[in-house]
């Protein structure tokens, strides 16, 4: 906070930030400029929070109305699939923590190396997810005119009626993955940016910020898949 | 010429309503003259002047308490009133008259029990509570009398309900409150406060195709109903001689009141609830019945009271939802049923 | 510059924000908070403007009690794109990315927001919103009411409602991105000395405003990306006909549109701290109780947003809990408006055109405030919901308190963002014209909402039209009131008197600077040590150059 | 903010591995019947997952309170917004019929 600033920072206007040229014209100090970076970045997932909490809001109600429902929607999806893509996603969960450890230890090729291999794993999850979605494509569970309510009538039993309300739950299944899968392509494009950055140079050591800012992004689109994972395809497996 | 101020007041919750109006016009008042007058007050005596330097002072925490806790005082006080008779007017006294409206984009249909249908006017009789049970085909509408006081929204999908009873005989006017599209200025109507007696009259005369409850019958028969729900214990279905009103159990240890909501729920969502005992083979009926069939249908089932015995609509209600509702004055029902 | 050179009179400063580059790309690539700051306040306007225009059309047609003038259909698209605009387009943004954006960095003593960039940015993607707003206009109107209540929005409305949401949806994200750099700005750019305890009001009102616009918007940016779904792909998420819940979208709606009301309001509320201590020459009455009341409707804000919908088939429980809510949100509100009028106590008041907007703004918000503790009861709002005791009650605090207070703002700080005064009995007999005009207009539409008469109508029974016509008249009486500030105000940029740093004698780190500013704000990064509204004091009335 | 601490690799490892396992331990738990406590248990885990993730991989245990006050404020208006909603959905019987 403002004790953090010096007297002698105090002094500086905006010629005389000499030195640095990272340092923008309107930050006293280097560690103003980060602190007001990094509280930005978590101001913005807060924000994410309640972005996706409607979603978990529309979800909950919907699941205690339609139980039945829900866990024949959820019996359709593949469970190894959503682990692996769990797994997928862990791993490269850990890769960006690494990416961020290198740029804070200064190694640009280790930090290239490590972003390389976030993007590659969110790609593998991508795959895997969109493996899933032309399953459910094919199994027309789509929801929508092409939408059939066969399979849970036949194989399943289920009522008509119950059958039919499987629609919401596919219709939240697809909204909150597809939310969910946007947000890692718009990680992995910024990931892309930020390789090439770091290819020119511009994360000289100290300068992790960036990096950092970015690992919490994709952290926490992590954390929304480690819920999703449970809610989506574990309801209540046929015991 | 008709330039009226105040609305009239045609119902026994009205006066309730329009004594909290006051009451709260009395508060704003109050407040308004405060304020506007400290204002003004202030603005004559400490108007900038030679020689005049302002006081400064920090603030007092003793008023600040006190001008936080009045008007909490003040609030709770408003909210116990208004919440009390928010209370008292969504619950329907027992044995309350039963209309069924089911609107839709742009038009208010009304159905009494006995068969008749009326499109954007609806006739009461003065001095006898009247519940409307209501659900829309479409989208959402709303149901306001002003003179009465009485609003409800009706939604595609679920049961609405409101009441009143209205006090004084005359035509008032039935808004769509609930903006509903294209013409929802156009979906108004009337609704015409008899004497009883008039009332009687009105409903004898041309009656349509018989009562509800009758065209709940033929639909029972005609939909198969009665090949399941049949009163011998063979049947596949559970009974559904005296249910309205009752406690059901269910297969996974609920209980609930059969309802209209509960018995809407059965016919178009049978799975929803499963009644203990039964196997779910109940098909959906949902896209094969229409909202008034539905009505029907639940007209029949409450007045199914004995095996096989077509009883005559509109008997009193059973105990159950209403339970623990106040009695209301005008509870029999003389002259709805037909002969 | 040559009109006003009267002997000791101030000049303008030589080197100031406005004549740093005169380019077009000066402007529109700018990431300076004031320059922005000056976009926004032209694209407001225009919007203003645009959905006046809209209410200038529902006021015609509202004259006779016949749908005479426009179809049922137009009127429908006249008063949805006249909601969205104000709302969405014109007051959500109006005091934060105008004086907000002008003021914040100033007067903590910055030399900027902390993300410039982003600032920029969230110009350019309100304007995005905007346009596809627009091209929903142009294009044929949205006719759902600004409050999208599906099935109708969803499966029954043949208009460009995904246009329209997705313009809105946009627009929403302009605004987190707002509440971030404000939120930012304000806990890590501070100036030596500026303390939390020294902050401006207006600091502490768009620090409120601006948790509820990072916490509030993302629910309506997801609401309405689930209707447009719905609507285009026919996912079924509030759609009854297959087991979903209108309600269900109701709840989303208002979880933010109640907040976002109070976005509407809090950033005016800071403006009138500022304005009432300085023409009273007194410190505020209450500090701590006006700056933490800030803080207490932002998160009780989000506590009552079911209040909306007492007859749309919550349960009475909730209806009953949501009541008692939003009674305990109005305390803080109250709470500030008697600590502004204990400011004027012993005072030293005058009468310039910003203060007459804080009588203004008092009174009016007072009783729309009021008048929303009548909605806020239970019994009473079962009658007078979806009538024009509504539109009334918003309008009171809408036009009649946040329009009050930014068209205050805007006279109070016209001298440091132009460095010209406007001239003065031009804007009193404006201020004047808006008050009378307004109450004119709105004052009957209270007694209309308890005769019955439902909102949205576009023809009504002939018994209302004498208050119709009331009404009518006193908003053609408005519409004069705000367009003398246009002419006067583009008037004054060119010929208003010079103003010199500090024409109010104000205090504030703002006045300490030059008017207009230079780019970088301060010559040199002032030093704080004396509290907010430090009037009296004895450096108080001098001027510092 | 976070400051320039450095989290020990062993850290990060350890987490990882823990993550992994939870993971299987989730879908595992999911094939025995719990009655009400299979949610109730996929919840738990999940959530002990994202906080191993938020105070590890985020960096938010070596933070300053101001990141830990965004944090914890998200999650209360989440929870706002998820009781309230509930506590007219889950009330609509009472007390009519
Ligand atoms: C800036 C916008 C704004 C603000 C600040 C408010 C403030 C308040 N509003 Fe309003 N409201 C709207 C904009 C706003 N509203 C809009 C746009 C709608 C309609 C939306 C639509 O349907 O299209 C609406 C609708 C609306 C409804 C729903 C009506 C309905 O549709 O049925 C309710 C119900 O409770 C309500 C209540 C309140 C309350 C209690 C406050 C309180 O915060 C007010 C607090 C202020 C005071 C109380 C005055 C000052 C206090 C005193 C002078 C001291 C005395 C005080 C006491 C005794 C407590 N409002
Ligand atoms: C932010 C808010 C805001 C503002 C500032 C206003 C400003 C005004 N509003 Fe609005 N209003 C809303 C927000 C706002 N409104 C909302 C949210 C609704 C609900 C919508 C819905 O139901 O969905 C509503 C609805 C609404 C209705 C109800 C419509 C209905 O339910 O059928 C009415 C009716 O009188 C009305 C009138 C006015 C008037 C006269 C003004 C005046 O204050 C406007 C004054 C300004 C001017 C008049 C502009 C001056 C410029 C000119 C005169 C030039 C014009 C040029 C030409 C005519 C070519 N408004
Ligand atoms: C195939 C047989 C079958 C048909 C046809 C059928 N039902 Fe049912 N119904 C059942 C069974 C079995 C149950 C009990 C299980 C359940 O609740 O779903 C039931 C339950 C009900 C209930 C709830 C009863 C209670 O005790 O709570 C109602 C009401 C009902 N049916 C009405 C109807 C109506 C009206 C129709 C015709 C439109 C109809 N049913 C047609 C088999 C049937
Ligand atoms: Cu039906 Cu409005
Ligand atoms: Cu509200």
């Amino acid at each position: 906070m403002s004790d953090s600033r010096t007297a002698a920072a105090v002094e500086g206007t905006a010629t005389a930030h000499g030195g640095n040229p990272a340092l923008l014209h309107h930050f006293e100090t280097v560690e103003q400029q980060r602190d007001a970076s990094s509280l930005g970045m978590w101001v913005f997932l807060a924000q994410e929070v309640m972005f996706f909490g409607g979603l978990f809001c529309v979800y909950l109600v919907y699941r205690l109305k339609y139980y039945e429902a829900f866990v024949a929607g959820s019996n359709t999806l593949n469970v190894p699939m959503g682990a692996i893509n769990t797994g997928v996603l862990i791993c490269s969960s850990l890769t960006m923590a690494m990416a961020v450890y290198s740029a804070q230890i200064g190694k640009r090729k280790m930090l290239m190396f490590f972003l390389a291999a976030t993007m590659l794993f969110g790609a593998v999850f991508l795959g895997v997810k969109s493996v899933e979605y032309k399953q459910k494509f094919t199994d027309h569970h789509i929801p929508g005119a092409s939408f059939s309510t066969a399979e849970f009538e036949q194989k399943d039993h289920l009522p008509r009626d119950v059958a039919n309300e499987t629609q919401i739950y596919f219709s939240l299944y697809f909204a909150m993955t597809g939310m969910h899968a946007i947000h890692m392509i718009v990680g992995m494009v910024i990931m892309g940016f930020l390789i090439f950055h770091s290819w020119r140079g511009k994360y000289p050591p100290g300068h992790y910020t960036t990096i950092e800012n970015f690992g919490l992004y994709w952290h926490f689109v992590d954390i929304v898949w480690i819920f999703l994972f449970p809610l989506l395809y574990l309801i209540s497996r046929r015991h | 010429a008709n330039f009226p101020l105040f609305p009239q007041q045609a119902s026994t919750g009205a006066p309730h309503v329009d004594a909290l109006y006051f009451f709260l016009i009395a508060v704003t008042v109050f407040f308004c003259v405060l304020i506007f007058g400290l204002l003004i007050t202030f603005s004559l005596k400490f108007r900038a002047r030679k020689g005049r330097v302002a006081t400064q002072i920090e603030g007092s925490l003793p008023l600040e308490l006190t001008w936080t806790i009045i008007p909490l005082i003040i609030s709770l006080g408003l909210y116990v009133w208004g919440a009390n008779l928010y209370f008292e007017m969504r619950r329907p006294p027992l044995g309350a008259m039963e209309i069924y409206g089911v609107p839709k984009q742009w038009m208010w249909k009304f159905e009494h029990p006995d068969g008749h249908r009326e499109i954007n006017e609806l006739h009461v009789p003065v001095g006898r509570p009247v519940k409307m049970t209501m659900i829309s085909q479409d989208v959402i509408h709303s149901f306001f009398v002003p003179a009465f006081r009485v609003k409800t929204d009706v939604l595609p999908g679920r049961y609405t309900t409101a009441w009143f009873e209205a006090t004084t005989t005359g035509h008032y006017h039935l808004f769509c409150s609930q903006y509903c599209g294209t013409k929802h200025s156009a979906m108004i109507g009337e609704v015409f406060v008899m004497e009883p007696a008039q009332y009687e009259q009105w409903l004898s005369g041309s009656a349509g195709e018989g009562s509800l409850a009758s065209s709940g019958e033929k639909l029972f028969q005609s939909m198969a109903c009665n090949t399941c729900h049949r009163s011998d214990s063979g049947a596949r279905g559970p009974n559904l001689v005296g249910l309205f009103g009752k406690p059901v159990k269910l297969t996974n240890g609920a209980t609930v009141i059969a309802d209209e909501a509960y018995l809407r729920e059965s016919i178009l969502t049978p799975s929803a609830k499963i009644v203990a005992g039964f196997q779910p083979i109940m098909p959906t009926f949902q896209g094969q019945i229409n909202e008034e069939g539905v009505l029907a249908l639940i007209q029949y089932i409450k007045t199914m009271k004995d095996a096989q015995n077509l009883a005559p609509t509109n008997t009193q209600n059973p105990p159950g939802p209403d339970a623990g509702a106040r009695p209301a004055k005008g509870m029999q029902n003389p002259g709805t049923q037909k002969p | 510059m040559s009109t006003a050179l009267i002997t000791p009179a101030p000049t303008m400063p030589r080197d100031n924000y406005l004549n740093n580059g005169y380019g077009v790309r000066s402007w529109l690539l700018t990431t300076d908070h004031k320059r922005i700051a000056l976009m926004y306040l032209v694209t407001i306007t225009f919007f203003f403007f645009v959905g006046g225009a809209m209410a200038t059309m529902i006021r015609l047609e509202l004259l006779t009690p016949a749908g005479d003038l426009v179809s049922s259909d137009t009127y429908n698209k006249l008063f949805t794109m006249h909601g969205v605009m104000m709302v969405f387009f014109f007051l959500i943004p109006s005091i934060p990315t105008t004086l907000g954006n002008f003021l914040v960095p100033m007067m903590i003593g910055a030399r900027d927001l902390a993300f410039p960039k982003l600032n920029l940015a969230s110009y350019y993607v309100y304007l995005t919103g905007a346009l596809f707003t627009m091209y929903a206009v142009i294009s044929g109107g949205v006719d759902t009411g600004w409050t999208f209540y599906t099935p109708l929005s969803t499966s029954f409305a043949n208009t460009h409602v995904i246009a329209t949401a997705v313009g809105i949806l946009i627009a929403g994200f302009s605004s987190i991105f707002t509440g971030i750099n404000f939120i930012v700005t304000i806990h890590r750019m501070r100036a030596p000395g500026m303390t939390w305890s020294r902050l401006p009001l207006f600091i502490w009102a768009h620090y409120a405003t601006s948790l509820i616009m990072v916490l509030g918007t993302p629910v309506i940016a997801i609401t309405l990306i689930m209707v447009a779904l719905e609507r285009g792909f026919h996912l079924g998420i509030f759609d009854p006909a297959r087991g979903g819940d209108p309600l269900l979208f109701q709840h989303l709606f208002w979880f933010y549109s109640h907040p976002a009301v109070y976005i509407m309001i809090l950033p005016g509320m800071g403006v009138i701290s500022e304005l009432v201590t300085c023409f009273s020459r007194k410190r505020i009455f209450g500090y701590n109780f006006v700056a933490f009341s800030s803080m207490a409707i932002a998160v009780f804000g989000f506590l009552v947003w079911a209040h909306h919908m007492f007859v749309a088939g919550i349960s009475t429980y909730a209806a009953m809990v949501f009541s008692l809510l939003s009674y305990l949100v109005a305390i803080p509100s109250a709470i500030k408006v008697f600590n502004w009028t204990a400011t004027m106590y012993k005072g030293s008041i005058t009468f310039k055109t910003p203060m007459l907007y804080v009588f203004g703004f008092i009174g009016l918000f007072t009783m729309g405030g009021m008048t929303g503790l009548f909605l806020a009861a239970l019994g009473i709002d079962m009658h007078v919901t979806e009538t024009y005791f509504i539109v009334a009650h918003f309008h009171y605090i809408m036009v009649g308190g946040m329009v009050m207070a930014y068209m205050g703002a805007l006279h109070f700080w016209w001298p440091k963002i132009t460095g010209r005064m406007y001239p003065e009995n031009l804007a009193r007999l404006a201020a004047l014209i808006i008050f009378v005009g307004f109450n004119l207009t709105f004052f009957p539409q209270f007694i209309l909402g308890y005769l019955g008469m439902p909102r949205r109508y576009h023809a009504y029974p002939p018994e209302f039209q004498v208050l119709n016509v009331m009404s009518s008249a006193g908003a053609s009486i408005l519409a004069i009131g705000y367009l003398l500030p246009m002419i006067y105000f583009m008037w004054s940029m060119r010929y208003g008197r010079i103003a010199g740093p500090n024409p109010w004698n104000a205090k504030g780190l703002e006045w300490e600077t030059t008017s207009p500013p230079p780019t970088h704000n301060f010559a040199e990064t002032p030093i704080v040590t004396e509290e907010a509204y430090a009037y009296g004091t004895t450096t108080a009335e001098v001027q510092r150059v | 903010m976070s400051a320039n601490h450095v989290v020990p690799l062993r850290v990060y490892f350890a987490v990882f591995i823990t993550l992994l396992v939870m993971t299987g331990v989730t879908t595992w738990v999911a094939y025995i019947d719990l009655g009400v406590f299979n949610p109730v248990m996929a919840l738990v885990i999940a959530t002990f997952k994202a906080v191993l993730v938020i105070l590890f991989f985020m960096h938010v245990k070596y933070s300053s309170k101001l990141t830990w006050l965004v944090v914890s404020a998200a999650f209360f208006f989440l929870g706002i917004m998820l009781t309230l909603t509930m506590s007219d959905y889950l009330s609509r019987a009472w007390p009519m019929q």
